[in-house]
């Protein structure tokens, strides 16, 4: 693991501080997500220290609990995309021939398809659970790790330790799990920070956009999209989501870049990358 | 301490007491208190292994250090100019004008976007020293200087449309191109095969003798050194080990460390004298194989007797590495058969069985490469007894200790990553890992040319004495015949894919000899003087100069 | 890049024919996975739950109501059928009608094309000069104090929701300063002038979401080149410091800058239906989205396929010039 | 934006003769305008509820932006006034006879299409039949199905014959979609009789219009061009009005409406009671099969917290009476069902319903359901009730949901008449009778005064009528919804049309622009 500069810290530091406050959501919250205790877009207060939302619950809580979601939702689809994407292109690259075709041009097909209209139209029609809304950010990133895995398994499957694994007999199994994957995993775990990052501003912005997590769950897309009227007469309440978005979104680029130890990183494309 | 050569003038270089260190923590010493210099017209020889702070110093020069490194005492002095302390504007005035430098990998050194008639030019007309036209002339002259075909179009070529040798005789085009005082030689020749390095050897030691340029020439080759430079300085964890004439130091060596260097040269060792009959092991039968689509193996046909080495020689492309992998079963042979033993050896890993696999093992030329940098050495090693014996958990960890042991290993190495090794350690246990399934061949591809002349020698010295504990067989394929001399007992030469020759190594390669074989033999550099000037035979129109094959490493 | 497909059916040319070979190689794959595309967005939509006739009518849905519908829609017929009658018609240019609206898709898909190509196009002019301009200044100031708070800044901007962005530029430009206006519907019968003031803001937002990697990535292939063995050569010679990355670091560095380039002008293609949403602009987008909710097959089809071929296309483009940029590919060996 | 299946479903307007104190306007400027109109000048407008693929044809229009660009092209029959009342618009006069079973309409004489075209009663049968066509799936079909007769029986008179009576059957044809265009013209070319002519229409993206220089209403189009942009994004519509970069737009989202209200160059436009939000429950189906558990329900929903919170106070509080306030029908001295958690809780035990109960609420049933049914969910369980609150998707609510599931959430805009309403939805074989809830004496009664023609007895019928849906229906009706629209200061005409939002949908052509 690359060396820990100070400038990292504030990153991780923000990050496990998110964490938190999503694991301890229902201990740090002052109120339940859904109680109302105000009028609309009360200001700050004792009671609602961050003042109140669009239906006068608290701000604060509803933050905390979006924390929460946004987090959960976003990991475990990061883990799906990452976990299908890293099995499919380390068999497609380690394999190589028709499997490789095969897996790599389905994988062209459906990256050609831009990642917003497949999840619109996949969204539009199916209903938006929880489990749904996870697979679908899950599958559309996994095309993007499947190519960066397939590559890796093809850069790493041409050393000669691999020849050796060949020759020594081994299945593909362990070539796969024991020769290739301890090699990859940096890259790799770098590529799910950063595909995480994409699913937290994807997921928010399909929750903007009514297709996300669906209201009364707290989500910080769905806050901001609830509380956007508000801005227009200087109310921040929908601002508060979109920085913790932004502020999320930062530190674990900051962690990726620890994790690749350079500074030269292909960082921040939006969802075509 | 100042070793001047004793004329009155002031040296066209001096270094003083230079001190390099790479930032970081804790701060490591690259270059500790060298100081040497050099007058006008002469050639300094620096020789050591990697890690000595040879091309460190050569860059210093320059007044460049690479990222990471800071110059933390001393004085380099350039006609007066201290160089450490000059500005950037001032360094800029001096570089690729007054002292040029000549980089080791010319495949790397080139920009791949310019033509190579630009990148010719290009110094001396950014320092204003001659127009376009004359510039080109000079070029085109060089060009033809250095025999480089068709210097009209080469001039026009981009550095991938033309060999690795070619390549490196446009860098020193390059580097006279502007007229300097001083060329720095970074290992301009080693990653060549020898006959390529004799063309570029004889292209250097021409210019430097007529254009009178001073020259730092930096190599690991001590015969190659010993050729051109009039003083040597050898190096060792950046400190000066010894420094004198290069006569002095071929004959009177002060230091053991320079006996040493000049011992692993001289191949002195001969390979165990076995029996010349004993029965065949690896039996192969007009054999062709492509690579990527392309033929490269024709109706190759050899035997590989039990307990002896074959060595497997050819320059670059010859097919040698290939024949290597149809042997192993990584590649699957067009057309031919093997034998093992007398059994039919299938083309592929997948028809093979277990046993043929245990039998046939590999050793890699990049030791780095062959091992799995995150698996620890002790599971590596464990693995192959794992998949080729009965041993139980307890059995294989005192065999892991004792074939560790066998090569010349500390038994705590088990517990460590690849990367806490040095080269010569890795390829003691890719050696194990090949001991492990207690082969009958082992195919090695060019197992030493990795490393360091003491590490190699070591590591060949290694091999000898496991071939005659267990009477393995070797398939050895190299393209330095020390080596060959060193350790095979039948060699078979392999140009364009045929073998052209085979036989015990005095007979196949001691007169009379064709065309090829001749070069090969001729053209390994010889730890005299006077060697380079005796070849005169071999003008630079005799080296090859078509375009590399697709197997080429360039 | 993704489209590096090889056709194995393709013979593998040699010499000066080498580049356009390639390119046509890719021209035809990408037809091919624009047909697979098609196919498959077409299967989707079918087989996915909601149909047209119910989606169009809503709440007034009865079943008589449905049935009429379906009729008049054509609906009754086979998928298949309905699939390769559109198809036929796409080879011809013609997208055909829309179910719900009756309207001939091409007419309305080129007006929105053309507004989307207008925002992107926009947008690009922007960005990429402003991108490259801070990719330079970084490199050239690399480890410098320049360079880092120019990468905090260019990372802030790649982390904030197009939406924060777009609510925010429209709090102060439009609600506070009142110097632009917050809706960009621009019009065909717009002067210039109105409709670049239309789209100021939606640009701005945009230049926002893509100038953070556009700046990055052109950083990272200037140092990555920066880093090999050619520039020390460069710099031994005694280049000046502008000399080396204008005419040794920044040839080697194009394919790279092109392809993120074109990465971002796909994504301004299709990724910016939050932003039209929030300024109100008649992109292809919102095309899509309102086509998608009614279940209009071939307007989301059309849609989706002018959206993917133009994406394709850009790769198409991108590929080309680093083919082009590449010496190797450019002069063969 | 996606979820814009929130639509209303009124078509129309209540027909009124009373003046309606319901209906009033928040600003003090629209109480009388003694300045004649000015003429001049380039309207914007921003409404939501646009889609790329409206049409022009009225058999499918659905939502608001077409009804109102809609009504800048075209004229129907008759329209209503600012007090409620029907009024003649290209019917100058009509006439009833047989108990309201045959209708004499006589049609304007010497109108003019935009094409230049004459006004004839072909046109206007030319222009009804389109909806009566069997193909046709126009949403209003329903309200010509009794019509067995329609002709021309002049040059400007039409005559149509009812299978059953219908003294109010004109003011079913002040329907939004009941417009007319020239015979054997297609709808979609946009030809009418409006006060404005075509320019250009972009589905989903904006309608523009310039003023007819000929057309029949002096009173009518002051404006010399108007443009209707779709701007389904609520924060843009407001960001727009308050920028200044349109002067109308519509839905404003009632919890900002404080604050629209404070800034000096906006005027806020209050359609009171425009809409009624219902959670009809399924009468065949258990607890509603028992009248105990309807009234339960009925009792347990906190209808003012409701209003507060989801509408941020913009409704009136509903008594589950689908009749509405501005209807001249309505009857105000059934008393208000209160929130009552005692009489819930002794009604649902009675009703003896052990398992609990799902309310399946999607916003798409109305704004605000999910949080209404949340609120109802709370207020329930101070009663003893045990309701499930299940979120179901928008999309399929209409098909999956709605007239499917128990007990679920549902909206209804005003309808010309209250026997459209209730014919509609409450009888028995009501095509859209979303709480199954079927009484034959119901049905009887709604039939009788759709042919009673003394006043006085229909009045008496009516209030029978809503009597039986307050005490036995089986839909819960908790408020009326206001709407929501917003102009610039300078907008001056804009009347508020008592049911029907944004001037009965002719706010275009009554606006004109001061300063």
């Amino acid at each position: 693991m690359p060396a820990l500069k100070i400038s990292h810290l504030p990153g991780i530091v923000g990050l496990i501080l998110f964490m938190a406050i999503g694991l301890f959501a229902p201990w740090l919250s002052p109120h339940a997500p859904d109680q109302v205790i105000g009028m609309a877009w009360d200001v700050p207060s004792a009671l609602a220290p961050l003042g109140t939302d669009n239906l006068g619950r608290d701000l604060l809580s509803r933050l905390i609990w979006g924390t929460r979601t946004s987090l959960s939702v976003t990991a475990v689809a990061a883990l799906i995309a990452f976990l299908a994407g890293t099995t499919l292109g380390f068999i497609a690259g380690v394999c190589g021939g028709w499997i490789d075709q095969l897996i790599s041009r389905v994988n062209d097909v459906l990256m050609a398809i831009p990642t917003l209209i497949l999840a619109l139209v996949i969204l539009a029609t199916l209903p938006k659970t929880l489990g749904v809304i996870i697979l679908v950010l899950g599958v559309l990133e996994a095309t993007r790790i499947l190519r960066v895995a397939r590559a890796l398994a093809a850069d790493i499957g041409a050393m000669e330790f691999i020849e050796v694994a060949r020759l020594r007999g081994e299945g593909l199994v362990w070539i796969l799990l024991r020769e290739i994957l301890p090699n990859a995993l940096p890259i790799l775990i770098a590529e799910f920070a950063m595909r995480f990052v994409f699913i937290l501003l994807f997921l928010s912005a399909l929750s903007f956009l009514g297709l996300g997590i669906q209201p009364p769950t707290a989500d910080w897309g769905g806050l901001a999209r609830d509380n956007k009227d508000g801005i227009l007469f200087g109310i921040w309440a929908a601002l508060i989501p979109g920085a913790a978005i932004a502020i999320l979104a930062l530190c674990i680029n900051t962690l990726a870049d620890w994790l690749l130890g350079a500074n030269t990183r292909a960082w921040g494309a939006r969802h075509h990358a | 301490m100042l070793d001047s050569s004793g004329t009155v003038a002031p040296p066209l270089l001096a270094v003083e007491q230079l001190h390099i260190v790479a930032s970081g923590k804790p701060q490591r010493t690259l270059v500790e208190g060298i100081s040497f210099s050099l007058n006008a017209g002469e050639v300094l020889g620096l020789i050591g292994e990697s890690g000595a702070g040879k091309s460190t110093i050569g860059q210093a020069i320059l007044g460049h250090q690479r990222e990471g490194m800071a110059v933390t005492g001393g004085r380099i002095l350039f006609a007066g100019q201290d160089l450490l302390r000059s500005s950037e504007a001032q360094l800029r005035r001096i570089r690729g004008k007054r002292i040029a430098y000549v980089a080791q990998s010319a495949g790397a050194a080139f920009n791949p976007a310019l033509t190579l008639g630009e990148q010719v030019v290009e110094a001396a007309r950014v320092h204003g020293l001659m127009d376009a036209q004359a510039a080109r002339e000079k070029a085109l002259e060089l060009f033809r200087r250095f025999s480089l075909p068709d210097p009209e179009q080469f001039f026009l070529r981009y550095p991938h449309q033309v060999s690795g040798g070619q390549l490196q005789r446009a860098m020193i085009a390059m580097a006279l191109c502007s007229g300097p005082d001083l060329i720095v030689f970074d290992e301009p020749t080693t990653a060549l095969d020898v006959i390529t390095q004799l063309g570029i050897l004889q292209a250097i030691a021409g210019v430097i003798r007529e254009a009178g340029v001073a020259a730092i020439y930096i190599s690991h080759d001590l015969a190659v050194v010993a050729q051109l430079a009039d003083h040597i300085m050898v190096l060792r964890h950046g400190r000066r080990v010894e420094h004198g004439t290069t006569g002095q130091i071929l004959h009177a060596p002060a230091h053991a460390y320079t006996r040493d260097l000049l011992g692993a040269e001289r191949a002195g060792n001969r390979p165990q004298t076995v029996q010349s009959e004993t029965a065949p092991l690896l039996t192969i039968q007009s054999l062709s194989a492509r690579y990527h689509h392309q033929p490269v193996l024709h109706g190759i046909c050899l035997n590989l007797a039990k307990g002896r080495t074959l060595a497997l020689i050819g320059e670059s492309g010859s097919g040698k590495s290939t024949l290597g992998k149809v042997v192993c079963g990584l590649l699957a042979a067009d057309a031919g058969s093997m034998t093992l033993e007398g059994m039919t050896l299938p083309s592929t890993l997948r028809q093979r069985t277990r046993d043929h696999l245990q039998r046939i093992q590999m050793i890699h030329q990049i030791p780095d490469n062959a091992l799995n940098p995150k698996l620890l050495i002790g599971d590596q090693v464990d693995r192959a007894l794992r998949t080729f014996t009965t041993l139980n958990r307890d059995q294989r960890q005192r065999r892991v200790m004792a074939l560790l042991d066998r090569v010349g290993l500390d038994g705590t190495i088990a517990q460590r990553y690849p990367h806490a090794l040095s080269g010569g350690q890795k390829q003691r246990v890719c050696i194990a890992r090949a001991l492990a399934a207690e082969p009958e061949l082992i195919v090695c591809d060019e197992p030493t040319s990795a490393l360091d002349p003491l590490v190699a020698r070591d590591v060949l010295a290694l091999l000898r004495q496991l071939q005659q504990d267990t009477g393995v067989s070797y398939l050895f394929i190299t393209h330095d015949l020390h080596v060959v001399k060193e350790i095979a007992h039948d060699v078979a030469v392999l140009c364009e894919g045929r073998i052209i020759r085979q036989g015990r190594v005095d007979e196949a390669l001691g007169a009379p000899l064709d065309d090829y074989t001749r070069r090969l033999v001729e053209a390994v550099p010889q730890l005299r003087q006077d060697w380079l000037a005796e070849m005169t035979g071999y003008t630079s129109s005799s080296v090859s100069t078509a375009a590399p094959s697709p197997l080429h490493a360039y | 890049m993704f489209m590096a497909l090889t056709l194995p059916f393709f013979g593998r040319a040699t010499g000066r024919n080498r580049l356009t070979s390639m390119i046509a190689r890719r021209l035809v794959a990408g037809l091919l996975m624009l047909l697979a595309i098609s196919l498959l967005i077409f299967a989707g939509l079918n087989l996915l739950p909601g149909d047209t006739a119910t989606a169009i009518l809503g709440q007034s849905a009865t079943p008589a109501a449905v049935q009429a519908l379906k009729l008049q829609l054509g609906l009754d017929q086979p998928a298949g059928w309905r699939y390769l009658h559109w198809l036929g018609g796409v080879v011809q240019g013609d997208f055909g009608v829309s179910l719900t609206s009756r309207e001939n898709i091409s007419v309305a898909l080129w007006e929105r094309l053309k507004n989307t190509l207008f925002l992107a196009g926009s947008t690009a002019l922007v960005a990429v000069p402003v991108a490259l301009t801070i990719g330079f200044v970084s490199v050239r100031f690399h480890g410098g104090w320049v360079d880092t708070l120019l990468n905090l800044l260019t990372r802030a901007a790649v982390a904030l929701p197009e939406f924060f962005s777009g609510y925010l530029l429209i709090f102060i430009f439009s609600m506070s300063l009142a110097w632009l206006p917050s809706n960009s519907s621009v019009q065909v019968d717009m002067p210039v002038s109105a409709r670049l003031m239309a789209i100021t803001l939606p640009v701005l937002t945009l230049v926002l979401a893509v100038l953070g990697h556009m700046s990055n990535m052109t950083r990272a292939a200037l140092l990555s080149a920066q880093r090999s063995s050619y520039i020390d050569t460069a710099v031994l010679k005694g280049l000046s410091p502008m000399r080396v990355l204008w005419r040794h670091v920044l040839p080697n560095a194009w394919g790279p800058i092109i392809n993120v380039i074109v990465l971002n002008m796909a994504y301004l293609m299709v990724g910016v239906v939050i932003v039209e949403n929030v300024f109100v602009y008649p992109g292809l987008g919102q095309y899509m989205v309102d086509s998608i909710s009614k279940r209009d097959i071939p307007v989301v089809q059309g849609c989706a396929l002018v959206l993917s071929a133009v994406y394709i296309l850009l790769n198409l483009f991108a590929d080309a010039v680093a083919l082009l940029t590449n010496p190797r590919i450019r002069h063969g060996t | 934006m996606i979820d814009r299946r929130s639509f209303i479903k009124g078509t129309g307007a209540i027909a009124m003769t009373a003046a309606m104190t319901s209906s009033w306007s928040l600003s003090s400027a629209f109480a009388d305008e003694p300045a004649p109109p000015k003429k001049g000048g380039h309207l914007i407008i921003g409404l939501d509820n646009a889609s790329t693929t409206d049409r022009l044809d009225p058999a499918f229009w659905f939502e608001s932006w077409m009804y109102f660009t809609g009504s800048q092209l075209f004229n129907a029959l008759v329209e209503i006034d600012d007090k409620g009342e029907i009024v003649p618009s290209l019917a100058e006069s009509w006439s009833s006879s047989e108990g309201g079973r045959k209708w004499v309409l006589n049609i304007r004489k010497s109108v003019q299409f935009h094409d230049g075209r004459s006004l004839s009663a072909k046109d206007v049968i030319w222009s009804l039949n389109h909806h009566r066509d069997e193909k046709s799936s126009s949403p209003v079909k329903g309200y010509l199905e009794p019509v067995t007769g329609l002709a021309a029986t002049g040059e400007h008179e039409v005559t149509i014959t009812l299978g059953e009576p219908n003294v109010e059957f004109i003011s079913l044809l002040s329907a939004v979609h009941f417009v007319i265009t020239a015979e054997n013209e297609a709808f979609e070319k946009g030809i009418g009789t409006g006060a404005f002519i075509l320019e250009s229409f972009q589905p989903g993206v904006r309608m523009l219009v310039k003023r007819n220089p000929n057309h029949w209403n002096p009173e009518r189009g002051h404006v010399d061009s108007v443009e209707t942009l779709a701007m389904n994004d609520s924060t843009a519509r407001v960001a727009a009005l308050i920028s200044g970069s349109v002067q109308i737009i519509n839905r404003v989202n009632p919890r900002i409406v404080g604050r629209i209200e404070k800034m000096p160059s906006i005027q806020l436009v209050r359609d009171k009671d425009s809409q009624i939000f219902t959670l009809p429950g399924l009468a065949n189906l258990a607890p509603f099969t028992s009248l105990d558990g309807r009234l339960a329900l009925k009792y347990a929903v906190d209808r003012q917290q409701m209003i507060d919170t989801v509408l941020g106070g913009y409704a009136s509080l509903g008594n589950d009476n689908p009749v509405f306030p501005s209807s001249k029908y309505f009857s105000r001295d059934i008393p208000q069902r209160p929130y009552d958690p005692d009489r819930a809780r002794f009604h649902w035990q009675k009703a003896g319903f052990d398992g609990p109960l799902v309310l399946s609420a999607a916003d798409a049933g109305f704004p605000g359901a999910v949080d209404a049914a949340q609120l109802y969910q709370q207020s329930a369980k101070k009663a003893g009730i045990v309701l499930n609150v299940e979120r179901v998707p928008d999309d399929a609510f209409w098909t999956d949901t709605w007239l499917k599931k128990p007990f679920c959430t549902s909206n209804w805009g005003a309808r010309p008449t209250a026997d459209a309403l209730l014919s509609l939805v409450f009888t028995s074989n009501a095509p859209w009778n979303e709480s199954a809830w079927r009484v034959p004496a119901f049905d009887q009664l709604v039939k009788a005064a759709r042919g009673e023609t003394d006043e006085v007895k229909r009045r008496q019928i009516y209030h029978d009528v809503q009597v039986m849906l307050v005490d036995q229906g089986s839909e819960i009706i908790p408020l009326y919804a206001d709407a929501l629209s917003a102009t610039r200061k300078n907008v001056r005409g804009f009347t508020s049309v008592p049911g029907v939002p944004l001037s009965g949908n002719r706010a275009a052509e009554k606006v004109w622009l001061e300063g």
